[in-house]
């Protein structure tokens, strides 16, 4: 067969790879001729929100991490490594956007605005995401790997029949944003986001954080050749990023969200990060990569960069990241009483929201444990 | 007052609903141009526009996940399963994304989604063309399924189907569509959509059925009265939650209950009307609950799929067997 | 004798059946170098190579449609279901191919797959991970669904469900994997894959249940001789085919049966036994079943999900609620 | 976005999309470089070969819809059309290859060796395939879209195991060819199939013969580009061929299966054809498509194409059309009389092959059936 014979590696090569970079790891600002264009309008000011962005989501993380050890959480998904794919993706959303995030994306989850200690609910198990997704156009957590890119594909179909796509009035034009990770490609739901996205041009973008691992699975589990070509097959763009570079996602999600949102159809991002941590604290990543992996990706910190550019461009400093500091450990103290007193639920609860109209029926099984429960209590004040 | 078969009763109150709010959508394989295989969208396109009606991608999870991304942005779709057998596709996204959303946003979010399936056999058709798989949502929690049985039901049903803001899995019993009946298109159902109903009344024994196996029944009950016998014949028509009240109510009289479905056996849905009528009317019952259903087979080649489905003997079979006991 | 969990005799029964056939196959999500999230599988990749227990793509559908064609080229596949929540996106192929390929074929072709399913709830999870939907499977014929509850059991009924020529859909107690108990590896099983067993005699009452709920009734029972209450305790380890003669038996002495399960209640595998032990012992039954399971709500959040699951206590009300009938 | 801009017509146009052909509409030969040599030991015996298999396939079909018409048959889905991508592709299998087919290949079948009468059965309602997929190496066919995609790159993985690629013996090297059609690329389970074949590399080759509608939606509801493309976005080579061409879809097909055979892995035809009937006999097309477009297709009539070249050449006479036709009818005849003296099921046999292991709670259904069915028996005898 003489056509496009494939390329048998996931990580691609130089070569045939490009990697949208605009900031070394070493911080060095590098130009690019396209993609300065969408950033050119950053001030010093945004480059520091961003590094705050940055940091309050390491934060959260770090801290959530400390109360699941502490038994205060059931689990926690860290996205230690991911800072910047998320903070540069969700701050290239207008607030009209719509995100549909999966369990890792808590640092989208501060740039919309959603409340830190809300997202600890779900790993706590007192609920299942307690966030209202309407107030900051953030959906739920998705468990199921990769089902929220049709909710985002069908929301964005949403958007296109509402006539909110292509008006021209930045008020009114809104995109889609659906994030997944490089696991989940490999799900028949992902792909059939892609066709019904392609067929429809629905407004919406797939943000993939490539972290190189589904749970203990590297990449070549998933794919022989680079993600973001997936999407040329089913007839949109696609293009890699680094995804440890907050500028680099900033300006390659500002493009594509603005491309959905003129009504010129989806694109695929693939964000090519590492995940630092292990898949979640339930896991032990030493069972299956080599730490020499996470070595040479340490070198790559999406965090440090941005310190060392605005350190190196004077934009900032020690009092600012001395401020944005002290800021983060008043978030993890936030996070640290507001989770501790976050009461258990009472059982009959569970019945309540099975059914926007509850039948019969099951009011009669919510009133079977009620019943049930008091009887215990009346045991108790028998003795 | 009109004649509608079924097929035009789902069509008409499809229209209705359309009509009456400018977010319902049809969605599905074929329902545009086509009007699907069954022509129960038939035209809807041309009235209502490819916006509003339109034909998706051939792929199940696709046309479910999409209609809940639509859902959440305040559309009301409505999602037409080609066939019976061909839900399982879009299965993950109905028991967890479909069935639990509402529950899992504590409330805040509402998936007014209505999933209709052509169902049933007794059509002469392939594989997987014939299945009854309603057992398997039946025992979903957050879901409703419901299955009409007549054109008046048909129509008033799926218009409150889709005024639900519960999503509701709406069985229609394709070897049925072409039946007609005369009924008046504005006079008000007399029933909400999650309540059965007796269709004929009886003394000796009770007979529990839904969607096609209703008419069934009542030939049964017809038939029946030849020997002197006289059956009650209640169509449940919702099959979660259940509305066994009337049923109670009729075992506590004729002590006898015969439940009729085509799909198999064990854990379809007569198994939950045979336990639950078993734990309230234990004192009445002169005999235990009688299944006539299909067996626990896949579901047989079209030649012989008159034995593998209940017929009007079976059912009285049934009903010998309930008295003889 | 050897002292194991339920985990390591499902890895040792595994690794027996591995050693035994070259044909035998592990495949899934993260078996391999990980040894799968609860270490079920640990090791076997490093013994038996990366063809024989090999890492799939993140995708359940593909995991069970490629070992249908495995077993098509003669391979006997094993599939690890990571958990309960994450079957349905494979349901599609296992209820309309792996359910149906025999039949399909008039015999000729078998698919000798064994699906694995951590399963059930009480180990403080999130979404999805502690659901327990052998319901779905125990419906649909051409399937065989079974649970084991104990270490033992866990050993060779895997070892059997490798060794049917049927599929099987095999559910482990992930809450129990960490229980140990000794047994002796070479003794050979005193019963075949679909049999239910007798694991605690009594006279008053009759329980059944399977996988992690065995072992909550035999605790019950103890309990239960404080208050001079004897109580017979049924392992059903079959859900489908359910093997009821040893229930059916006990009931004839007893009159009173509480079926019990993690699941929720409408559909549940409870609900078919107790229509069949309603059907088979109507005269013997003092009381209605009474089924003691999970409430008809999705699997609650991890903080209250001991009150929606049956405990000790929730079965002894049972009891007391069949004997007070 | 740079990156590969979107084509957004799924036919594709002349400058980007390849269609292989070897023999035009009108029977002529138009040599291809690289093609030709695929097919130049083609004797002008073998091209006879070709005209009468697609003359039987032709007339298997018209005669399974003349049986539904009288009745015979329940439901029949007519080849017409594509019976050069079916005998082009399936001429290009050795014995030991495996077919996986959908519910349409019966010139795949006949190729095979498989008596088309057997294909009837299931199209009549009295079994669901009776033919033994192993004797031919042709498995049962599929209805549920897609999902013998992922049948078949299983199948291929167990021919990887058993060592049966690249060991350079004709005889036993292997591959699967897994036929499906464009409206089934939009299922996830083709999708996840691609991915498994993939990363997997697996001796599969898929065979999508895209006849430009999915029951009454063309083509444009499933893509937007053309279909071959999607593969390159897996990691391996696609390409379209005119699927009229029966010269042009043996040389393909023997490419791509070589290629797996040899353990270079997967591939994807997309056989460009068209569906000159109705979905099934229980479809109505003119519901949906224009006449016109029917027209323009039956001007590359894949047989006609393939009896013009012949008599072109000069490869056969009147003798060998008319001795061609004489054996199809023959076969129609056997089609007939077979179809008719087909038996109906007894009913309890449908619970015989449920289970290898029949429990015994189905045999007592088995047997409470049969005491039902002896009832009526009975009830005769005693009148
Ligand atoms: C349908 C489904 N199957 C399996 C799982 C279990 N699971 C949870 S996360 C995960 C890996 C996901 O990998 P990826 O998509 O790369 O996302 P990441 O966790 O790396 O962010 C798996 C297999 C699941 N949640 N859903
Ligand atoms: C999962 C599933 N959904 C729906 C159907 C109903 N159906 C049968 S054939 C068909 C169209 C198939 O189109 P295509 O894949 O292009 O194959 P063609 O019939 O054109 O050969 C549909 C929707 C089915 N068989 N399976
Ligand atoms: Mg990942
Ligand atoms: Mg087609």
């Amino acid at each position: 067969m003489t056509v496009d014979t494939a390329v048998t590696s996931a990580s691609g090569t130089a070569a045939d790879t490009e990697l949208v970079q605009l900031l070394t790891p070493e911080g060095e600002r590098v130009p690019h001729e396209h993609y300065d264009t969408l950033i050119d309008d950053i001030t010093a000011d945004e480059i520091r929100d961003l590094y705050r962005d940055l940091t309050m989501s390491r934060r959260i993380d770090s801290e959530a991490i400390a109360l699941q050890r502490q038994g205060e959480l059931g689990l926690w998904a860290s996205l230690l490594g991911q800072e910047a794919a998320q903070v540069g993706s969700a701050r290239a959303l207008r607030p009209q956007d719509h995100v549909f995030p999966t369990y890792r994306e808590h640092g989208v989850a501060w740039c919309r605005g959603v409340d830190p200690a809300q997202l600890l609910g779900l790993f706590r198990g007192v609920d299942q995401g307690s966030w209202d997704p309407k107030e900051n156009n953030f959906h739920l957590y998705t468990i199921v790997i990769g089902a929220q890119t049709l909710h985002a594909t069908g929301y964005a179909m949403g958007v296109q029949r509402d006539g909110a796509i292509g008006t021209g009035d930045p008020e009114r034009d809104a995109a889609v944003l659906a994030y997944f990770g490089d696991g989940a490609t490999s799900q028949g739901d992902v792909n059939e986001a892609f066709i019904w996205a392609g067929v429809n041009n629905a407004p919406v973008v797939f943000f993939c954080q490539n972290n190189q691992w589904a749970i203990s699975e590297p990449l070549e589990r998933q794919t022989r050749v680079p993600l973001y070509r997936r999407a040329h097959g089913f007839g949109f763009p696609g293009l890699r990023v680094d995804g440890n570079d907050v500028l680099a996602c900033l300006a390659v999600s500002r493009e594509a969200l603005q491309r959905a949102r003129d009504g010129e159809g989806p694109s695929l991002i693939e964000a090519f990060t590492y995940r630092m941590g292990a898949h979640t604290t339930s896991d032990d990543a030493s069972r299956y990569r080599l730490d020499s992996e996470l070595e040479s990706w340490r070198l790559k910190d999406p965090v440090e960069r941005v310190k060392a550019y605005m350190t190196r461009e004077k934009m900032a400093d020690q009092a600012f990241f001395d401020g944005v500091e002290a800021e983060a450990e008043q978030l993890a103290e936030h996070l640290r009483t507001t989770c501790r007193s976050m009461p258990d639920p009472h059982p009959t609860t569970i019945f309540d929201h099975v059914y926007v109209d509850t039948p019969p029926t099951l009011r009669a099984q919510q009133e079977e444990m009620a019943r049930y429960l008091d009887s215990f209590v009346d045991e108790k004040e028998a003795q | 007052m009109t004649a509608l078969t079924i097929a035009k009763s789902i069509n008409a109150g499809l229209r209705r609903a359309m009509d009456a709010d400018a977010k319902v959508l049809v969605m599905g394989e074929d329902v545009g141009r086509l009007g699907g295989v069954f022509r129960v969208t038939d035209g809807l396109q041309k009235d209502f526009g490819e916006d509003r009606v339109f034909d998706t991608p051939l792929a199940e999870a696709g046309i479910i996940g999409t209609a809940i991304g639509l859902a959440l942005r305040g559309y009301r779709p409505v999602c037409e399963i080609q066939f019976d057998g061909f839900v399982f596709p879009g299965y993950d996204q109905i028991v967890s994304q479909v069935a639990k959303m509402h529950f899992r946003s504590g409330g805040r979010l509402r998936l007014p989604i209505t999933i209709r399936i052509p169902y049933g056999g007794g059509i002469g058709a392939v594989e997987h063309h014939s299945e009854s798989p309603e057992g398997y949502f039946a025992h979903t929690p957050g879901l409703k399924v419901v299955s009409c049985a007549s054109p008046a039901d048909a129509y008033w049903m799926i218009q409150q189907a889709i005024a639900s803001d519960d999503p509701i899995i709406f069985f229609e019993p394709k070897r049925r569509y072409y039946e007609k009946a005369e009924f008046d298109l504005d006079q008000e159902p007399d029933l909400p959509l999650n309540a059965s109903r007796v269709v004929a009344e009886g003394s000796d024994a009770t007979l529990a059925a839904y969607g096609p196996m209703v008419k069934t029944c009542l030939e049964a009950a017809t038939a029946a009265t030849d020997d002197g016998r006289s059956l009650e014949v209640i169509d449940l028509r919702t099959l979660s939650p259940l509305d066994l009240e009337p049923v109670y109510a009729s075992v506590r009289r004729t002590g006898r209950l015969v439940v009729v479905h085509e799909a198999q056996r064990t854990l379809g849905v007569g198994t939950e009307v045979a336990a639950r009528v078993t734990e309230e009317c234990f004192y009445s019952l002169e005999a235990p609950v009688v299944r006539v259903t299909g067996y626990d087979t896949p579901y047989p080649p079209a030649r012989v799929e008159e034995d593998y489905l209940p017929d009007l003997d079976r059912v009285l079979d049934g009903v010998e067997r309930a008295l003889s006991y």
